[in-house]
């Protein structure tokens, strides 16, 4: 066991990704994720390590797309509006299929909205976000412990499937401080013989582009990345189950909301009503077999959202008609009250 | 035992620093321990909040709407958290420089007149510590020793002449609390 | 060391050939289009400094978008206006490689100026190439920020007004005022000597990049025959009397001659 | 003997004209073709004797479709 540090879930997300090999970080200041840019500007350069602080979020997501394309080891961190400014850059790197980890610490919207913690940008994530037909593999953490541990949980993946991973926090998972043990963390082994690292005389030129001007080959394109998300719903998947082996109200949330989630199946459980959560650690690929399975026992699912229910529509098309759900959920930067979850709960029985 | 607590005050009174100094000594004994600000976009002067959960299970939610304790140090504060304090739960509040004490009845108000025994003490800038030595006193929830020892490793070297002057702030927040 | 051939018993020089840099595909460039000859000199120059193997290229939108096509070399293709910001990705993880963008005006001088205007000011270890033709190419010869003042376009038909569309911007000037670029310059290709000229000017911006000494921005004067509606060698008529008055020709910044 | 001499890869050629214009007017050994290539484009060729290899011509050929041979001394 490694040494336990009291960090905000910002810095240890910064730390750990130095941890887990680090090549390069583009940002772009924006309250609640700043913490990321300030950390990485202290430490990086005593390092070696590729920082800049770029010009906007558009200008940090296409020096990703550089970096990422040299086969580095890459990241920028944002908020909500940054996020969206991104969007053209991801839809490139997502088609280009460049490895790299973008993190989204969210805020309430739409607009310059809030500071405060929402998950409203839930289709932004897992829906694509930018033009055009793609994924990123989209990960939530729940507590500053996950923040250290899913950067190199994203490396691993979108190096494995040469796909941009999301980890989609959000600003109470960004400011909080948890206990947190740093770990050994696995370092990139997987040869890129596709990266633009410069010519060498006996291979063909490396070329990153998005751009095939011919339908037919746009299309083959697009065919390839369908197969790829096709396998990666096969074979990535993390739920977190809590109570779930004899539940029969579920509810599903994530982030920091399953935090709140918790509670209220505690609640729910000291009053004798047998409450569950399914909590996707891994938001896309969407975990719909763990719902599936838990839906022949379930008389109800709750889509527990600081959001104006967008998940909740995942889990539906999860369960297709089998058993009823609904979104409970605050927006704006309002936090659910557990008491107030329980009430749902109870509704459902 | 879960025990949820809000620390508000104005920006630059040092509210974050004594939540962090809480959260760091339930670490240090082994707890389960979650800080978490309500931050604004002003970073100076502004209402500051930050709650800190210490618990011997994991904590399931670091958000909270209601709490088991609150350490107030300004009024707006107290206007703010006074009724987010769950019933039968605890006010400690500094006493100099807020006139009007919780208004409810069930909850237990502890005045502690932190400013002026800072004063005394020589800097106003251990107020915080005079209030956690209280929120000691009263809770149980860390000992004094194990917030000595997160000075010893949270504050940079060329502070630590400032932990005795800390102490004898906690020691007399402390004394205090015991009296009442 | 040239190559020599055999013709009817006499021995001849190879004077001119085409750069091995550049692959077998044709060019998509309209007849007489700068961008061509630019292409062109860039792979010379690759080749003769031997630097294939250190170089990565960005092509941007617009025109030169297509650049990966033809140069021999690796390469990215960035998002509309953003090459600089690509480049700056590139080059802060492979410091010791040579990195350079190709990008035209409405890229560069539009879309693209805050990535512009901050890679040049932090001296990003760059070598930009901007193609000023004063007009959107490929997208069929709308009117860019560097367009001339009562120049007509598809979008401004009835001749730029500098009322409604702000004047023609001097990207070179701008950057050339920012500490971070080393070498700035406007060359030409519409004539042989240019053409020699403008290859100079992109050794020296190759050399300043692999001596590190910031960014180098190398503004080719060119034409748009296609947007301009006029035949290339009409174009090149224009191009003297119009262009180059506008956007006069000369280094305009050089930190090796202060 | 020829002091110079130019091939042209006619299949790439646009058309320009633009290497004419570059020939040094005494010389004018370019002209262009009457007949066109596969795209259509007609293409130039070397029409007299009188080149110098001075290369002027693929200096501005923007498709590289010139190669210049001159009299080694």
């Amino acid at each position: 066991m490694g040494e336990i540090h009291l960090m905000k879930g910002n810095e240890a997300l910064a730390e750990a990704s130095i941890r887990a090999g680090l090549d390069a970080y583009f940002g772009y200041p924006i309250t609640p994720q700043s913490e990321i840019l300030e950390y990485f500007s202290r430490e990086l350069p005593k390092k070696g390590i590729a920082f800049v602080q770029a010009e906007s979020e558009v200008a940090s997501i296409n020096m990703v797309y550089g970096a990422a394309g040299c086969g580095k080891r890459v990241m920028t961190s944002t908020s909500s509006p940054g996020f969206s400014l991104m969007m053209e850059g991801v839809s490139y790197i997502a088609c280009a299929e460049l490895p790299c980890v973008l993190v989204n610490v969210q805020r309430g919207g739409p607009g310059l909205g809030t500071i405060q913690p929402s998950q409203g940008d839930y289709f932004q994530a897992v829906k694509g976000g930018g033009h055009g037909d793609y994924h990123m593999i989209v990960l939530a953490p729940n507590s500053v412990q996950e923040m250290a541990d899913m950067p190199s949980i994203g490396f691993e993946l979108a190096e494995k499937y040469r796909i941009p991973v999301l980890i989609l926090a959000d600003g109470a998972l960004g400011q909080m401080m948890e206990k947190v043990e740093f770990k050994e963390y696995p370092k990139k082994n997987i040869e890129q013989n596709w990266a633009t690292v410069g010519k060498p005389e006996k291979r063909d030129a490396n070329v990153i582009t998005s751009l095939f001007i011919e339908s037919e080959v746009m299309e083959q394109v697009n065919i390839k990345l369908q197969k790829k998300y096709e396998q990666i719903t096969e074979e990535v998947e993390d739920c977190e189950l809590y109570h779930a082996d004899d539940a029969e109200v579920f509810i599903v949330a994530y982030g920091i909301s399953s935090r709140l989630a918790k509670k209220a199946v505690d609640l729910s459980r000291e009053k004798g009503v047998r409450a569950g959560l399914i909590r996707p650690k891994i938001l896309w690929p969407f975990p719909t077999k763990v719902i599936q399975k838990y839906a022949t026992q379930a008389k109800g699912f709750i889509s527990l959202e600081m959001s104006a229910g967008q998940m909740i529509e995942d889990v539906k098309l999860s369960l297709d008609g089998s058993v009823k759900s609904k979104h409970y959920g605050r927006m704006g930067g309002m936090i659910p009250a557990p008491e107030d979850i329980l009430k749902e709960i109870e509704s459902m029985l | 035992m879960l025990q949820e607590v809000i620390f508000a005050g104005f920006g630059g009174q040092g509210v974050l620093t004594i939540a962090k100094n809480v959260a760091y000594s339930a670490m240090l004994e082994g707890k389960e321990t979650c800080w978490m600000p309500t931050y604004g976009p002003e970073m100076r002067g502004g209402t500051c909040g930050c709650t800190v959960s210490v618990s011997d299970k994991m904590i399931s939610s670091p958000i909270l709407a209601k709490y088991d304790v609150g350490v107030i140090l300004n009024l707006p504060s107290m206007d703010k958290y006074e009724p987010k304090i769950k019933s039968g739960g605890l006010i400690i509040w500094e006493s100099t420089t807020i006139t009007d004490g919780p208004k409810r009845g069930d909850v237990k108000s502890i005045p502690i007149p932190a400013y002026d025994i800072a004063v005394e003490l020589g800097s106003t800038l251990v107020m915080g510590m005079v209030l956690l030595g209280a929120f000691i006193q009263k809770t149980e929830s860390i000992t004094i020793d194990s917030v000595l020892e997160a000075l010893r490793k949270t504050l940079p070297a060329r502070r630590h002449n400032l932990i005795p002057l800390n102490e004898t702030a906690l020691r007399k927040g402390y004394e205090y609390a015991s009296k009442i | 060391m040239s190559k020599v051939i055999e013709r009817d018993g006499v021995q001849y020089e190879v004077i001119w050939e085409k750069p091995k840099g550049l692959k077998e595909k044709q060019m998509h460039y309209c007849p007489g289009c700068a961008h061509s000859t630019l292409e062109k000199l860039i792979m010379e120059v690759i080749g003769e400094k031997g630097l294939t193997e250190n170089t990565i290229g960005v092509s941007p939108v617009g025109c030169s978008v297509f650049a990966y096509d033809y140069m021999d070399i690796d390469m990215q293709q960035a998002a509309h206006g953003r090459a600089a910001a690509v480049a700056t990705g590139i080059s802060r993880v492979f410091p010791d490689k040579l990195v350079f963008t190709i990008q035209g005006d409405g890229d560069l001088a539009a879309i693209g100026t805050a990535e512009t205007i901050h890679a040049c000011n932090r001296g990003e270890n760059i070598v930009i190439f901007f193609v000023n033709n004063a007009i959107y190419g490929m997208t069929g010869g709308q009117m860019a920020p560097t367009t001339l003042e009562g120049q007509i376009t598809s979008s401004s038909p009835h001749g730029r007004d500098v009322k409604l569309a702000g004047h023609p911007i001097k990207i070179s000037e701008l950057v050339a005022q920012l500490p971070g670029t080393c070498f700035v310059t406007r060359v030409a290709v519409n004539t042989p000597q240019n053409v020699k000229k403008t290859k100079a000017a992109i050794e020296k911006a190759f050399n300043n990049a692999l001596d590190k000494k910031g960014t180098s921005l190398v503004e080719l004067v060119g034409n748009c025959p296609s947007g301009w509606k006029m035949t290339p060698v009409n174009s090149y008529i224009w191009w003297e009397k119009n262009m180059i008055p506008m956007y006069p020709l000369g280094v305009i910044k050089d930190v090796d001659n202060n | 003997m020829l002091k110079g001499f130019i091939e042209v890869d006619i299949e790439r050629c646009k058309g320009c004209e633009l290497c004419i214009g570059a020939c040094p007017p005494k010389i004018a050994c370019l002209s262009m073709s009457k007949q066109t290539n596969k795209k259509g484009y007609h293409f130039m060729e070397q029409t007299q004797n009188s080149c110098i290899g001075c290369g002027n011509c693929a200096l501005m050929c923007p498709d590289s479709v010139i190669t210049v041979y001159r009299l080694k001394k």
